[in-house]
């Protein structure tokens, strides 16, 4: 266990800059996650931090030591791969036990090692088998159960649930926070699913081409988008985003949205001084798709809580909850009600609009109003 | 327009060079040359393809062919009839009965004979033989010791290309040596008691004996490489036909200066032949131009011109040696002599005395005794066996 | 603070990568020894390889061994050299390549994406074709060819060289389009194309790296083949091996080496540019398929 | 109607091929057995005599070396074509600087037949002339290599020179085989601390099983057909020390005239070869049923 | 557009019998969703109505009439393939209309066609690119593309939403449901994400092992499940099934379950009669995530809530929502809370159960009881 801090990062490949000074750092024991679109940088970040491609400059510690130099065995790591990179020639026992082999450990304590992860994994039976004959989702454990063998300073998962059918990717996401929990090991995560992301990490950091975007908790990032960037690639369906137009009324602050029907109505604002300085002019409101829901459903906590009329595009039930599309100031938007709403597409309906929940960008710089 | 396609193996330098003296011949009377060669391995590619060619209803024109092949091939009844061209020219009179041996068959003309080779000859290095004493040896006794001087002298004595005919040359040589009856009973007769016997015995042990003076890189050796070494005088003398005087007289060695040939000690007299003919295939158009080239052919301008270069001798008996060096002139008075007093010898070893496959036969049990597999009493109980169950 | 990191630079490692580059030069150097051996001598005059001393390169440069094997060499009767033939070859080897790897293409289409009962059968079948020894084909086929009329003829040839290729072309495009997602086939059939639309429109515009395998593959058999050239040539089809093996297996001629060293690399110089040009498409054509199981 | 002809299309297109193998391959290699039992000499003839022929082949010493000699080749040639062109796949897959340049040296020699290097190689090891010989003369006189002349180490010189010729095409195999290797199962390994020599022993060398396979197809097909190599490196000898059963059945069939013998070692020549291969295509086959 | 019908069908390949006996309808114009696990025969059931393999034995009608030997060019269809399945040695524009081209159809009216299709798919500046070029999303929709060009009878998608990321998904869902409604057409929908199935369908097939397990509306499946696969397979996260113990005291049945702190306690069951037959024994709760919330979160339309303490064992916050996983009969059951729900893990909160969502299932026979 050890803290991982990466100062001013820069890596390219030949003249192409995939990294573009990254400054990140998680404490011992931490869970952070990288997130952003594909191609973005992540895996190469991770390379680079397991010691796997070099680094163009910049530096990399790992317990407050620099591993600049060091070859990835040495950085004392562990990696599971997006593509599992089980050996297919060797069997489940002899996958686990490859690393400890290597550094010529007893035989007594490798079998000791292995029926450990095999119980905490519940692969016990897979351990004669080989790669080839195993499903997705016992693949991920034994590429996890390789990893955990190990007792190493830092755990590197590199999107290890993205093979894997929704019911398994749930169960494994649990499965690794227990982990986590219990062996206490810091670790980086990649993966491109936010739900993944929110629900595991302690840190978040978003890329987006290279760059680092931002790096916060998972409900600074989800509530506190700073840019618009962040606010629409966090979240699944992902936040809406509406051109609005600023209203100063004195001390009153609202913005007005234009509706489908053409109707337009006012959202007051509380609390965001910044907007004053946009009055007359055109924002883009951010609103969840759970903070924009039937009046039975919204939360009873929030004292913003503003009901308007709008038009029903299309009513998607899921199930677990209705997702009904309204267009607001020309975009289609999301909104979140509970499974028994009644919508209906076409027709008009109330909804409840968390304001508590809203937050504004400027629509040229796409920065966070504040 | 006519046409003659004619398959053999003299494919390059001089001997190639010589035919298209026959090509001019014929195109001049208006016979086109449809050339097929197929080279390697003494027409044994050629004789694959002739094979092919046959079976797929294709035969050539003529095809280049010795001894016991044109025997097989007259077996097949595919071949054409020469005869009237040869009542015309008296080829009766004029060609050795030996040779027509192979010429004819059942009493019909078939083939055209082109030269005739003589194998038992010995090309010995004028300096070396000086060195040696300066006398050529004539019997076995005398070869020995002249073999020791050479090797006393610090050269290779006897220059030898381990390739199985070449073997058979040598053999060929050796057993006319023990007397030309002991030839006729074992290499043309097949005697199994002469082939297992005593005399076979010693001929063994003579091959052996000879095997003592050839060098450690003998093995897989071309002839003319080891014709080579007797040219630069890194070896004393070669056994070998009489093509092996193209090689010295190519590299501007003169007979009697610079190399002398003799025959084979204790054979002198005798001739051990072989001799290249164009067997006439049965063709179905183009009978005229065969006939024309059959008589191309015989004409003794082209046997003069072409062995002159080959170093062989003209398959007919008339033929003036005024252009002939020491070497061929003695040739062909030798042949004329043999042929008299019925001391020619078809060849063993280039399928003039047994068909192919006794002939491979024996040479297998010759290679392997040569490379030391086999004991001489061991080898002779083998030839026994090898020519029985090829026969 | 910033500093370049540059992993592989420890001692060890460099007196490795010395080692591994001194074995590939010397393998290089195994390799290329009997195409030194060729190239050297085909540029010494007669004499001075006869002087021995095969290793060393010439004293005396001249190019007449090479203009000799190409157009004035004895090969027969004509001094014609080796340039008649090098265009029988030609004429020779372009079909016999393009059929059998069209044929092969089409085999292995069947074979991966229309299969049908008993196709495995049929397979095998072609498959084990590749192991006929083919001395054992010669009288039956010459029979055939002459049958068919074909006896001594170009396209006689192409016809053999075609059949005894089939095994290795079928086996080549099979475990390649083996790999080609059925379900482009798929597309395309409920796209209304026809089964020779789906080989044209899409599965022939993938196949580039395959087909460089298998070209290479025929090409350099066909071209090399001395047993079919020589059985079942004519006299005006005779392919560049057998006139090769004319001029340099002459039995008792005189042998100028010097001029068959030459001839020798004339003769190899097409199969040897094919590989050269295309061998970096080789190496990616059997990733892309070939070499799997 | 129309569907029904286009159901047959696939097959319709096959059987051309299909057709010209069962004629110009089986239909001929059942003519062999047929002819292997017949008195066949020079040309084929229709006289029975049963296994006559065969029992005769048995008792021919040099047909018995033919097979010994093919055993040593075949064993020899694969092994190190095999090893060595993986060798030389690992060592150019380490990010070799002049790969490129290197590659076609190492495969050129497949584009050349033997006719052609035939020679080259016989100078290259005749001792007289040779590597031998220039070595004496750069002034190293105790080096001695003659095994092509020494009966019992000639057919190694085969072996060496067939593999100069095809180990390139294995490597070629090889090096497409490990460029084809998943990279992060590269990198699992040097995570898990594995030098690189044990990753490839373990890890890589296992994954090369297809490989394996395909280029045993490819050099026993090769290993067959050494025919050209043989009659060019050493003509058979020195004696019949390098005789193989494809020079062997040529000779018998063509040279000696004893076609029936020459057929009915091709026959066995072909049940020895099928019993190797059928069972690899079998499994290939077999494995091929996984989707 | 044509409603299609399928009777008593039956596939194998070899001796594998992949479907058995398949029974299903669906009207001119719907939207039929196949859904299972990995390998249970969607995609086989999807090819065989396609045309694509044959069929062992039954019937497939396409607009009431049989298709039986039928080659897929003749079925009048239209599939978007999993993979996409674009051709790549062809441009946008060249994928989409080499349908067309194989028909013959006039060049002006192609090039027509192309230009619907993009203006419709927003793909107009990409059709002079190879597939290579394009990134999934525009992939996806150029596979849609190919299929829209034509006018067939009954559109087939088999997962094709599967390769995409979170995000590209829900916006292509909804475009999907979009384009159905505009065009009508009959559409059969592969897919193994439920959500797409309940937001998509009109009718759900579930599939399980070559067997149809459930057959209806996603209200149906969702709500009405028949049996416990279907409750455990529909639905994200799945349902929770416990076991409890069934309770009968006069008119009023409940059932006892035992937490993790382990304390014991009721919950009352009204309306399910099937229930009585089981006094004293065990059978299997089930109750989905969003049915077990936070007081505060529940429905408030529901009149059967009813609140209980447990144990958290671990808490997921996932921005839109909360996760906590506790321990109910011995089982790990998720619950799913307000985003700001105020949990700690290892501590008792009090769960909001909605009885009026809850369903019983035997244990044995995993049938539904009512
Ligand atoms: N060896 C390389 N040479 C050149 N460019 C590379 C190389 N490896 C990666 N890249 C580029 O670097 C960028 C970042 O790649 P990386 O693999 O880190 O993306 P990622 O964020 O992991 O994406 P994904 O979510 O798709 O896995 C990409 O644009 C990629 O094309
Ligand atoms: N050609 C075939 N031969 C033998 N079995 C097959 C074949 N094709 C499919 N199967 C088997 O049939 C079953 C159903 O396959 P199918 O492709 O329909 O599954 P699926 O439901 O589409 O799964 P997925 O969600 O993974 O795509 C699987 O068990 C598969 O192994
Ligand atoms: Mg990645
Ligand atoms: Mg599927």
């Amino acid at each position: 266990m050890a803290s991982l801090s990466i100062e001013n990062l820069y890596k390219s490949y030949g003249n192409v800059e995939v990294l573009k000074g990254i400054d990140l750092e998680i404490e011992d024991g931490g869970f952070l996650v990288l997130v952003g679109p594909s191609g973005c940088g992540k895996s190469t970040l991770l390379n680079t931090i397991a010691g796997l491609e070099e680094i163009t400059s910049g530096d990399i510690m790992i317990g407050g030591k620099s591993v600049a130099g060091l070859p990835p065995s040495k950085r004392d790591i562990a990696m599971v791969f997006q593509s599992y990179a089980l050996y297919p020639n060797m069997t489940v026992a002899q996958n686990i036990s490859f690393g400890m082999e290597v550094r010529k450990v007893e035989k007594s304590e490798r079998e000791a090692a292995i029926k450990r992860v095999a119980d905490m994994l519940q692969i016990g039976e897979l351990l004669n088998r080989k790669p080839g004959q195993l499903s997705g989702g016992q693949r991920q454990r034994v590429a996890m159960g390789r990893a955990l063998v190990r007792d190493p300073q830092v755990f590197f998962f590199d999107e290890p649930l993205s093979n894997l059918d929704a019911k398994l990717r749930v169960d494994m996401r649990t499965e690794i926070k227990r982990l986590h929990k219990r062996m206490g090991t810091t670790i980086v995560y990649v993966t491109h699913d936010q739900i993944e992301a929110l629900t595991l990490a302690s840190k978040i950091a978003v890329l987006k081409d290279g760059y680092l975007q931002q790096f916060g908790t998972p409900a600074e990032v989800y509530d506190d988008p700073i840019n618009m960037f962040v606010a629409d690639f966090m979240g699944s369906p992902s936040m809406n985003l509406v051109p609005a137009v600023v209203k100063v009324d004195g001390e009153a602050t609202s913005v007005t949205l234009k509706e489908a029907g053409g109707i337009e109505f006012d959202l007051p604002v509380h609390n965001v001084q910044g907007l004053s300085a946009y009055a007359g002019k055109t924002i883009v409101l951010g609103i969840r798709p759970e903070a924009l829901t039937d009046p039975h459903g919204a939360d009873r906590t929030s004292d913003q809580i503003v009901e308007r009329q709008c038009m029903v595009d299309v009513v998607e039930p899921a199930g677990s909850d209705t997702f009904s599309i309204l267009h607001l100031g020309g975009k289609q938007t999301i909104a979140r009600m509970r499974a028994n709403a009644q919508v209906t597409a076409g027709e008009t309906t109330t909804f409840a609009f968390d304001m508590a929940k809203a937050v504004f960008f400027d629509q040229e710089t796409t920065l966070r109003i504040r | 327009d006519e046409n003659v396609e004619v398959m053999h193996w003299w494919t390059a330098g001089g001997e190639a060079a010589a035919l298209n003296v026959l090509k001019e011949n014929l195109e001049k009377q208006g016979v086109n040359w449809k050339d097929m060669p197929v080279a390697g391995g003494s027409g044994v590619s050629a004789m694959t393809a002739l094979r092919a060619r046959v079976t797929a209803g294709n035969p050539p024109t003529a095809v280049q062919m010795m001894g016991f092949n044109i025997k097989d091939w007259s077996a097949q009844d595919v071949l054409g009839n020469l005869n009237d061209v040869a009542e015309a020219e008296g080829w009766d009179n004029v060609v050795p009965p030996a040779l027509q041996e192979f010429s004819k068959h059942d009493g019909n003309w078939i083939a055209a004979p082109v030269n005739v080779h003589s194998t038992n000859w010995v090309w010995i290095s004028k300096k070396a033989l000086d060195d040696a004493g300066g006398k050529a040896p004539t019997t076995w006794d005398e070869l020995i010791a002249m073999l020791d001087t050479m090797k006393a002298n610090g050269i290779t004595p006897l220059a030898h290309g381990g390739q199985a005919w070449q073997d058979g040359t040598i053999f060929d040589s050796v057993v006319l040596s023990l007397g030309d009856d002991f030839y006729k009973d074992t290499m043309i007769d097949l005697k199994p008691e002469a082939l297992g016997g005593d005399k076979m015995v010693e001929a063994f042990d003579r091959m052996a004996k000879l095997r003592s003076y050839v060098d450690d890189n003998f093995s897989g050796r071309d002839w003319n490489l080891a014709t080579a070494m007797v040219i630069n005088g890194e070896a004393g003398m070669q056994i070998m036909g009489d093509w092996a005087k193209g090689e010295f007289l190519q590299s501007k060695k003169v007979p009697g200066e610079d190399f002398v040939c003799i025959r084979f000690p204790s054979t002198q007299g005798a001739v051990t032949f072989n001799s290249d003919q164009f067997v006439m295939f049965d063709v179905k158009d183009g009978l005229a131009a065969q006939k024309k080239m059959a008589s191309a052919v015989m004409d003794p301008n082209f046997q003069i011109a072409f062995n002159t270069v080959k170093g062989s001798v003209p398959a007919r008996t008339d033929v003036s040696d005024e252009k002939f060096d020491d070497c061929g002139k003695k040739g062909m008075a030798d042949l004329a002599d043999a042929g008299k007093t019925g001391r020619l010898f078809g060849s063993m070893a280039h399928g003039h005395a047994v068909p192919d496959g006794i002939k491979s036969a024996i040479f297998d049990v010759v290679t392997a005794h040569f490379n030391g597999e086999f004991d001489s009493k061991t080898a002779a109980a083998e030839l026994v066996d090898a020519v029985e169950s090829a026969k | 603070m910033n500093h370049t990191v540059s992993t592989s630079s420890t001692l060890g490692d460099r007196l490795i990568r010395a080692v591994i580059y001194a074995a590939l030069i010397l393998f290089a150097i195994y390799y290329l020894l009997p195409l030194y051996v060729m190239v050297v001598n085909s540029f010494k005059p007669l004499d001075e390889i006869r002087g021995g001393g095969m290793m060393n390169l010439p004293q005396d440069w001249t190019l007449a061994p090479w203009l000799s094997a190409w157009s004035t060499a004895q090969i027969g009767v004509d001094p014609t050299g080796l340039k008649p033939f090098f265009f029988n070859s030609i004429l020779m080897v372009v079909p016999a390549v393009l059929l059998s790897t069209m044929l092969g293409a089409l085999n292995g289409y069947v074979l991966t994406k229309w299969s049908f009962k008993g196709d495995k059968i049929v397979f095998g079948m072609l498959l084990l074709a590749c192991f006929i020894p083919f001395q054992i084909v010669l009288i039956p086929m010459a029979r055939i060819l002459g049958l068919l009329g074909l006896a001594g003829t170009t396209p006689g040839l192409v016809l053999v060289h075609t059949v005894y290729g089939l095994g290795f072309t079928t086996l080549f495009f099979r475990n390649y389009y083996e790999a080609f997602p059925t379900e482009l086939v798929r597309a395309a059939q409920i796209d209304g194309a026809s089964f020779f639309q789906i080989f044209r429109r899409i599965l022939l515009p993938s196949s580039g790296p395959i087909f460089v395998v298998t070209v290479i593959w025929q090409f350099t058999n066909v071209w090399n083949d001395f047993l079919f050239g020589a059985s079942f040539a004519d006299f005006d089809s005779i392919p560049i091996t057998v006139a090769l093996n004319n001029l340099v297996n002459s039995s008792t001629g005189v042998k100028e080496y010097n001029v068959h060293f030459a001839g020798s690399i004339l003769a190899a110089l097409p199969t040897l540019v094919v590989y050269i040009v295309s061998g970096r498409y080789f190496v990616r054509g059997l990733m892309a398929g070939s070499v799997k199981g | 109607m129309l569907d029904r002809i286009r159901d047959w299309v696939p097959r319709i297109v096959l059987a051309p091929s299909f057709l010209l193998v069962l004629i110009f391959v089986y239909g001929f290699i059942f003519y062999s057995g047929y002819l292997s039992m017949t008195n066949s000499r020079m040309f084929p003839s229709d006289e029975w005599i049963g296994f006559a022929n065969y029992i005769k082949l048995f008792k021919l010493r040099h047909w018995n070396t033919a097979l010994v000699n093919l055993g040593i080749f075949s064993f020899l040639y694969i092994a190190i074509s095999t090893i060595l062109g993986l060798f030389l796949a690992i060592l150019l897959d380490q990010k070799i600087r002049g790969e490129g340049f290197l590659r076609p040296i190492y495969l050129y020699p497949m584009a050349l037949s033997f006719i052609v290097t035939g020679i080259a190689w016989k100078w290259f090891l005749d001792p007289g002339i040779g590597i031998e010989a220039t070595f004496h003369s750069w002034g190293w006189e105790s080096f001695h290599f003659n095994w092509i002349k020494d009966s019992k180490m000639a057919i190694y010189t085969v072996v060496i020179a067939a593999v100069w010729q095809s180990s390139g095409f294995v490597m070629a195999m090889f090096l497409a085989g490990l460029r084809g290797i998943d990279t992060e199962i590269m990198r699992a390994a040097e995570m898990d601390g594995a030098p690189k020599s044990l990753i490839y022993r373990k890890i890589v060398i296992p994954m090369m099983r297809p490989v394996f396979l395909s280029s045993f197809v490819v050099l026993a097909h090769l290993a067959i057909k050494a025919y050209d190599l043989v009659v060019a490196l050493t003509g058979g000898g020195p004696g019949r020390a390098t005789e193989m059963p494809a020079t062997f059945m040529y000779s018998y069939t063509f040279t000696r005239n004893q076609m029936g013998v020459g057929a009915s070692s091709a026959i066995i020549m072909m049940i020895m070869i099928f019993s190797i291969i059928v069972p690899y295509l079998y499994s290939e086959l077999k494995s091929g049923d996984r989707r």
